[in-house]
């Protein structure tokens, strides 16, 4: 029985489409729980500026305030873990999402970011046999998930030796910054670019740079953003234009929720749960851009059942 | 030449800043228990002398302290450790410390546990003694003080002794912010330190000064020494002579034009007074003085007038615009990142422009014509303005003011560091303007300015206290008026 | 004549920016072995563009003298161009309004600002600090990320080329030579200057030091906003995270270029020179496949040996 | 007794902190106890040290754009090097797991000492900025804006991820509990009278702060400038280097992105506390209360539970109204 509990969500980050439809998940799911008497509260915090510092002041502070248990998308997959560790010692129950931390005494829901980097070079090995010139467009520095999804892109490059990456800027996940870093590079590379591989919010800034050089548009995996979708849809009935889309799905913050909630309400719930990516394909891609929001991004919600359901997987 | 065995001697000294040759072998010697005079038009060369002794800066030529030639090797740390000091021309101490601070800044055996203490006990002491009655606290921070304090903070601190003594303390220009009473009592002790021992070098353009407390006036022209004779052998009118500006003073004697007084002539200003005082009203072609001690609301009253012509300020209303002539330059006047024609055109762009655009022409035109009118010693208007000697950067502000079209001009103790040729041309000058038409407000602590004025206002205590008129106009009665209450 | 040609342009702080720019592009081309330098040049003007439209704004507010900067340029730009793509809602109809409406979205943060900064009397630095803060608020309450595409009619114009330079760059040089006209050769750039060298001394010489500085907060913001609509024209839409690059860079562009951060002394070709060189010092790094590690710390020990060098032939003063 | 006005501005400060914490134990009166300060204030340690690193750069009229990454830096060699040596480098850990490097790693790759040399030449660097500054006579602005990219790339090389891990003594220094008064309290005091001692009680320090208000006279008294700008930015370096060290203690491991924000906190932190940019007006004192309130705005903001829309803006709010009541209290005091 969980009537009286309350939940925080602490979040670090609100500035682009992917948190913002996160955000909005949370909304949807929670409210009706807390209406409902599911918990007593479902609170979302949000920091000024994405930084670890100023979240794990957040946390404390969220301790203080006597937040039963605090679900956490985290800056920084370690140096948050003082301040987890510390909710955890005052009996806080600590579940993280999408940016995980390590703090042995919180739970992980995971996506396998590095598994994701190499499903990209399986769907090009399969779509591209003969291979090519590949760029590569990573996230931010210095951030865990940019580098793991870059280690799994390398990892299958490695595997698939008629791949080669001959270039490779940080986008830091923004279309713009993306499409300037790429528009740089550009000229000095070789014109046989045969694919982009990307890590989410990038995808159409590359195809804008490739459009604007005049170079022939090269494979452009997309990451899910609805702008990426309907231009993708655009090129598919234009030209037949093929590739495949994936990233996390914003809804994981619902999964999370529930999670906490089992937990609270005493269920044995493993440490570690993983959840699939959420991927798009050709034959999907019409299906997908009607479910999404115009200019946000392709999502899953969960339900108190699916999480039973995660959970249960992860038990066996 | 003159008096016991020179301590310092400086031989054919050469100094350039670039194309200017501020110094071109100057021979000057120094002894202890004498007060040298130095005067000189702006520009002469005389602040750079000194921060030669002063070791800011080296030169070409021979420099002997104690028969020991040092030429190579003088800065600022060995002038100190000699016993040179030097009260610059520009203010020197640092505005955020305090007066016990400052003193320590100059003093390094000030240090260790305490030294907070002593450097207080130690400048508040010389204050005693340089300046009875000045009302500074070791603690008060230099920069709330007016700058009359600050001068003479700055004035106590060359003289305090620490581990080195105070062989030769150099004042350049000490008096321009200082009313005539503290001035008088700078002259004082620099009579008595020198008849103690000590040596003094004395800049100033109120030659009546130095002529009060020199014991031998050096005067030099163009990078020069062109005199040198015992104070006693020089009367006003012959020392004007040496230094070669032609001596106007008869026409400071002139009769005031008839009709420039009140009456009839529209108002231009007038400020209603703080409780207890008096009304202050200027009319059109009027020269008013503002009197009394230094910092009593004289330099508020003009920032007053001066918002007053642009924006409603209660109580005060003025008519046909104003422009002020700052005194304190550095703070309030100089813009030090631009040439002197754009010092000089800031206040009259508007009636300088072709279009919306700014002709520089037009701009030039202004400032070469003020150049020559207001003789600013400088080869070209587009220098930057701090490469002139402090006497013609003040001589910018006038053209500035002057050259507007504001029919009120304010003028904040203007004349500070302005030879006396230079005076007696810009007296002129305001003299023909105020025939015109204009109206002055002049903030003087020099009596002899007063004397140019229609009538003057004595502040005390941010009020008015009296209105004299230039026939009630003599030195006792300012003084009386500035004092009344307190004595 | 000729020495003092050259003198005259040693003594010109911004020409370093332009000669780092040219070098570093040398650089880029070496590696190609000559291939792909004009390409490289379009991309360098066409991204170089928006920083030069901020970094204007900004250097006007750091000609103001020590501590004035504006640090809600970011916002700015992301409010801007929520709101704008949000009202045309890719209307080709609608451009005009659209624009109309971002630099109105700059005109009302410039307003807040200045007004935090004289009524209030809060340092620049944290008075821009916290109404970004407010303005990015307003961003996501009113635009919640969504991502608009811009109408076609502006998006062809902002990626418009002729002859392989960008239009909307010939048109933001233009601006920029008006704007070092407005500098130089105007009452409004002459009362900037003063303020920036002695604010106190300028009031006292007749200058509208209110009005003067009130104008340069609003023309900063005013910028950033027509940056927003422009960048959101140009890359498909707004996004959240659009302005975040500009803060340093607009502060970059004002130094590199050659303007003293003390105020008084600034020129606007120095930003074009700037805006060029940080795009081709990126993109040498990219090409040479330098990691993120060894990019930012070839990138700051670049700026720093161009601002030794150019220091070297600055006059003693 | 009447207070003059530069008391009270002096005293603002501290009067605006006082406010804060009334408004944070009417929220939530749990936060009035040694738990919950400790919860509220840990952070501030860093944040502090941080403000009083800018401080002396500012107090010389220069800025440090740079304080952030820097902190950053120093955090990832405290949780790499200082723990385990060039052992703890992931790099090193890289080439150990492909063979490249045997398992067990000679003495001189394990000790810590290495560590000790990086945070040295961090000092040092940032004595020689001091130096390159004064003698070039460049803007610190552009040199530090250029530094912030520099000690990025050096945490992002040691560092590619985040991860390593605090040396033990940092953790358990950081997470002392000492009876009665909270450890982030003792702290703030200690720091606030050290920096206090160093520059206004020192005989050197008054010509410290004497070259931010007039750095002519300073030198016609014949001081080294660039003595007096070394020293200074060694002191910021000494002091980041602390700020750094007690953040990594407190979050267990290094992040190259982990203090980006202290630059402006810093900033914040040194003007809210009373300083100014130029002129060599500052305060140590004021510049720890400014930092300690900075972090506590934060959780007064937490315990109003604001739409998540509007919570970025009411950071912002919140720095204007500490701001503005320090004005019009100025101002009414100027007006009596
Ligand atoms: N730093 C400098 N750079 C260039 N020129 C200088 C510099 N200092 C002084 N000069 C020039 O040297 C000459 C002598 O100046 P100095 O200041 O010694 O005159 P002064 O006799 O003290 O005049 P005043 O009575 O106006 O103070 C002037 O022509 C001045 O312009
Ligand atoms: N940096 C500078 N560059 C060029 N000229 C300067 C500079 N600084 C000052 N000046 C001006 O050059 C003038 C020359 O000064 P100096 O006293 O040597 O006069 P002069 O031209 O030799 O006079 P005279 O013709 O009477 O001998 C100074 O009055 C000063 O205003
Ligand atoms: O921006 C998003 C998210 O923030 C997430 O953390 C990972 O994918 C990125 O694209
Ligand atoms: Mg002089
Ligand atoms: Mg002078």
């Amino acid at each position: 029985d969980t009537k009286d509990k309350k939940i925080a969500l602490s979040n670090n980050y609100a500035g682009n489409s992917w948190r913002q439809a996160m955000l909005r998940s949370w909304d949807k799911v929670t409210k009706p729980a807390v209406e409902a008497g599911i918990v007593a509260a479902a609170d979302p915090f949000t920091t000024a500026e994405n930084q670890v510092t100023e979240q794990a002041a957040q946390i404390q502070n969220l301790v203080l305030q006597g937040y039963n248990a605090i679900v956490l998308n985290a800056a920084s997959p370690d140096a948050l873990n003082g301040a987890v560790k510390e909710a955890c010692d005052a009996g806080v129950i600590v579940v993280s999402f999408d940016g995980i931390v390590t703090e042995p005494c919180a739970w992980r829901i995971a996506v396998d970011f590095k598994q994701m980097g190499k499903d990209e070079v399986l769907y090009l090995k399969d779509k591209i046999p003969a291979g090519g010139n590949v760029l590569e467009i990573r996230g931010l520095a210095g951030v865990f998930v940019d580098d793991e999804i870059s280690k799994g892109i390398h990892e299958g490059v490695a595997e698939n030796p008629q791949f080669k990456i001959v270039g490779s800027v940080h986008g830091d996940w923004d279309q713009a910054k993306a499409q300037a870093a790429v528009a740089g590079i550009l000229p000095s590379l070789p014109d046989d670019i045969v694919a982009v591989v990307t890590q989410g919010g990038d995808g159409y800034g590359a195809a804008q740079a490739f459009k604007a050089a005049g170079r022939k548009m090269p494979t452009i995996i997309m990451g899910n953003r609805q702008d990426e979708l309907a231009w993708w849809k655009e090129q598919k009935d234009a030209n037949g234009y093929e590739t495949m889309s994936v990233s996390i799905a914003p809804g994981v913050s619902t999964l999370a929720f529930w999670v906490a909630q089992q937990i609270l309400d005493g269920k044995d719930v493993p440490k570690d749960l993983v959840v699939p990516f959420l991927r798009i394909d050709q034959a999907n891609l019409e299906k997908n851009l009607e479910t999404t929001e115009k200019g946000g991004v392709a999502n899953v919600e969960y339900s108190a059942e699916d999480a039973q359901k995660v959970v249960d997987a992860a038990k066996k | 030449m003159t008096g016991p065995s020179p301590f310092i001697r400086l031989e054919d000294v050469r100094k350039s800043f670039g194309a200017v040759r501020a110094l071109q072998g100057v021979d000057l010697s120094c002894s202890a228990g004498e007060c040298i005079g130095l005067v000189g038009h702006n520009g002469a060369g005389k602040s750079t002398l000194m921060n030669l002794l002063a070791g800011v800066f080296g030169a070409e030529g021979r420099m002997t302290i104690d028969g020991e030639d040092v030429a190579d090797r003088h800065t600022v740390a060995s002038a100190q450790a000699q016993g040179i000091r030097c009260v610059f021309q520009e203010l020197s101490l640092c505005p955020n410390l305090t007066v016990a601070e400052n003193a320590r800044v100059m003093h390094r055996a000030l240090k260790g546990f305490g030294w907070r203490k002593r450097a207080g006990a130690l400048i508040v002491a010389k204050l005693d003694q340089v300046f009875p009655g000045h009302g500074i606290g070791a603690s008060d921070i230099v920069g709330d003080l007016p700058i009359a304090r600050r001068q003479m903070v700055e004035i106590a601190r060359a003289f305090t002794v620490t581990d080195a003594p105070a062989r030769l303390v150099i004042l350049d220009e000490p008096t321009s912010s200082l009313d005539a009473h503290q001035a008088g009592q700078l002259l004082a002790y620099v009579r008595r330190f020198v008849a103690e021992g000590g040596a003094v070098v004395l800049i100033s353009h109120l030659l009546g000064e130095i002529l009060e407390a020199a014991d031998r006036v050096v005067v030099m022209k163009d990078g020069r020494v062109v005199a040198e004779r015992l104070a006693s052998d020089f009367t006003r009118s012959s020392l004007v002579a040496a230094m070669g500006t032609v001596a106007r003073e008869e026409a400071e004697e002139r009769a005031v034009v008839s009709g420039r007084r009140g009456g009839e002539a529209p108002t231009r200003v007038r400020a209603r007074a703080a409780a207890g005082g008096v009304d202050l009203v200027a009319h059109r072609g009027e020269i008013v003085g503002l009197a009394g001690l230094g910092g009593q609301g004289q330099s508020e009253m003009l920032i007053r007038i001066f918002d007053a012509a642009r924006r409603s300020v209660s109580g005060i209303t003025v008519e046909g615009g104003s422009a002020l002539v700052a005194g304190d330059r550095q703070t309030d006047g100089v813009f030090p990142l631009w040439s002197i024609a754009e010092n000089i055109t800031i206040t009259s762009l508007n009636r300088l422009k072709r279009g919306i655009l700014i002709d520089s022409g037009k701009t030039d035109a202004m400032a070469e014509d003020w150049k020559a009118r207001i003789g600013i010693r400088t080869p070209d208007i587009h220098n930057p303005i701090l490469s002139l000697s402090g006497g013609n950067q003040q001589k910018a502000l006038f053209a500035r003011a002057l050259g507007s079209t504001a029919e009120t001009v304010l003028m904040d103790d203007p004349m500070r560091g302005v030879d006396i040729g230079t005076k007696q041309e810009v007296y002129g000058m305001i003299r023909a303007e105020a025939e015109r038409g204009r109206t002055f407000l002049w903030y003087t602590t020099e009596m002899d300015e007063l004397k140019h004025c229609d009538h003057v206002y004595v502040f005390r205590d941010q009020r008015i206290v009296a209105d004299l008129s230039r026939a009630e106009l003599t030195e006792e009665r300012v003084l009386h008026a500035s004092f009344e209450e307190v004595a | 004549m000729n020495s003092s040609f050259l003198r005259n342009l040693a003594g010109r702080p911004w020409l370093w920016a332009y000669v780092a720019a040219i070098a570093v592009w040398l650089v880029i081309v070496a590696f190609t072995g000559g291939r792909g330098g004009g390409e490289v040049l379009t991309a360098a003007f066409t991204f170089a563009t928006f920083s030069v439209i901020v970094g204007i704004g900004q250097m006007y507010v750091v000609t103001l003298g020590p501590g004035n900067v504006d640090l809600s340029i970011p916002a700015t730009i992301t409010l801007a161009g929520a709101v704008a793509t949000k009202v045309m809602d890719t209307q080709n109809g609608m451009i005009l309004t659209g624009l109309l409406i971002a630099l109105a979205c700059g005109v009302a943060v410039g307003i807040v600002n200045y007004a935090l900064i004289w009524l209030l009397r809060i340092p620049p630095i944290i008075a821009t600090l916290s109404s970004s803060f407010l303005v990015q608020s307003v961003a996501i309450a009113y635009g919640r990320g969504i991502r608009i595409k811009p109408p076609p009619a502006l998006a062809d114009f902002t990626t418009a080329q002729v002859l392989g330079m960008p239009v909307l760059a010939i048109c933001v040089i233009a601006l920029a030579a008006f704007m070092e006209l407005v500098l130089r050769r105007t009452l409004y750039g002459r009362w900037v200057t003063a303020i920036g060298q002695n604010i106190r001394a300028a009031r006292l010489a007749g200058v509208d030091v209110g009005r003067t500085r009130f104008y340069a907060y609003v023309m900063s913001a005013v910028f950033a906003g027509l940056c927003g609509y422009l960048l959101s024209g140009f890359s498909g839409g707004s996004s959240l995270s659009m302005g975040e690059e500009y803060l340093l860079t607009s502060i970059a562009l004002v130094v590199i270029g050659g303007s003293s951060v003390a105020g008084g002394n600034s020129n606007v070709p120095g930003l074009w020179g700037a805006a060029l060189f940080l795009f081709l010092v990126v993109t040498m790094l990219n090409t040479y496949g330098f990691g993120a590690g060894l990019r930012y710390l070839a990138t700051g020990l670049i700026i720093i040996a161009v601002i030794v060098a150019a220091s070297a032939r600055r006059p003693a003063r | 007794m009447r207070l003059t006005a530069r008391q009270l501005r002096t005293l603002l400060p501290a009067l605006s902190l006082v406010v804060l914490l009334a408004a944070i134990f009417y929220l939530q009166p749990r936060a009035m106890s040694y738990v919950g300060f400790n919860l509220m204030l840990n952070l501030a340690i860093p944040i502090a040290l941080a403000t009083v690193a800018q401080m002396c750069v500012i107090t010389v009229n220069d800025l440090d754009l740079s304080i952030g990454t820097y902190v950053g830096f120093v955090a990832c060699v405290g949780a790499t090097l200082l723990s385990g040596g060039m052992g703890a480098l992931p790099v090193v850990k890289e080439l150990q797991a492909s063979g490249a490097l045997p398992a067990t790693l000679p003495w001189i790759m394990q000790t810590p000492l290495v560590g000790v040399v990086a945070l040295a030449f961090g000092i040092a660097v940032y004595a020689a900025l001091g130096a390159l500054i004064h003698w070039r006579n460049l803007p610190s602005i552009v040199v530090t804006l250029g530094m912030s990219f520099v000690w990025l790339g050096l945490s992002v090389l040691i560092l590619p991820v985040p991860g390593g891990q605090a040396p033990a003594f940092l953790r358990s220094l950081m997470t002392l509990k000492p009876a009665y008064v909270p450890f982030p309290i003792i702290a703030a005091i200690v720091i606030a009278i050290l920096a206090n001692l160093l520059l206004m009680h020192t005989s050197y320090g008054a010509v410290l702060r004497g070259a931010g208000g007039n750095p002519k006279a300073i030198e016609r008294a014949g001081w080294s400038l660039l003595k007096v700008k070394i020293t200074m930015f060694a002191l910021a370096g000494f002091f980041g280097m602390l700020a750094g060290l007690s953040l990594v203690g407190l979050t267990t491991s290094g992040d190259a992105n982990i203090a980006l924000r202290y630059t402006l906190l810093s900033i914040a932190g040194v003007i809210l506390g009373g300083g100014e940019f130029v002129g060599g007006r500052i305060s140590p004192v004021g510049a720890v209360i400014g930092a300690v309130t900075l972090t506590l705005a934060g959780s007064f903001l937490s315990f109003m539970r604001i739409s998540p829309d509007w919570q970025i803006g009411a950071q912002g709010a919140i720095l204007i109204i500490v701001l503005a009541a320090r004005t019009l209290i100025d101002r009414a005091e100027r007006r009596r």
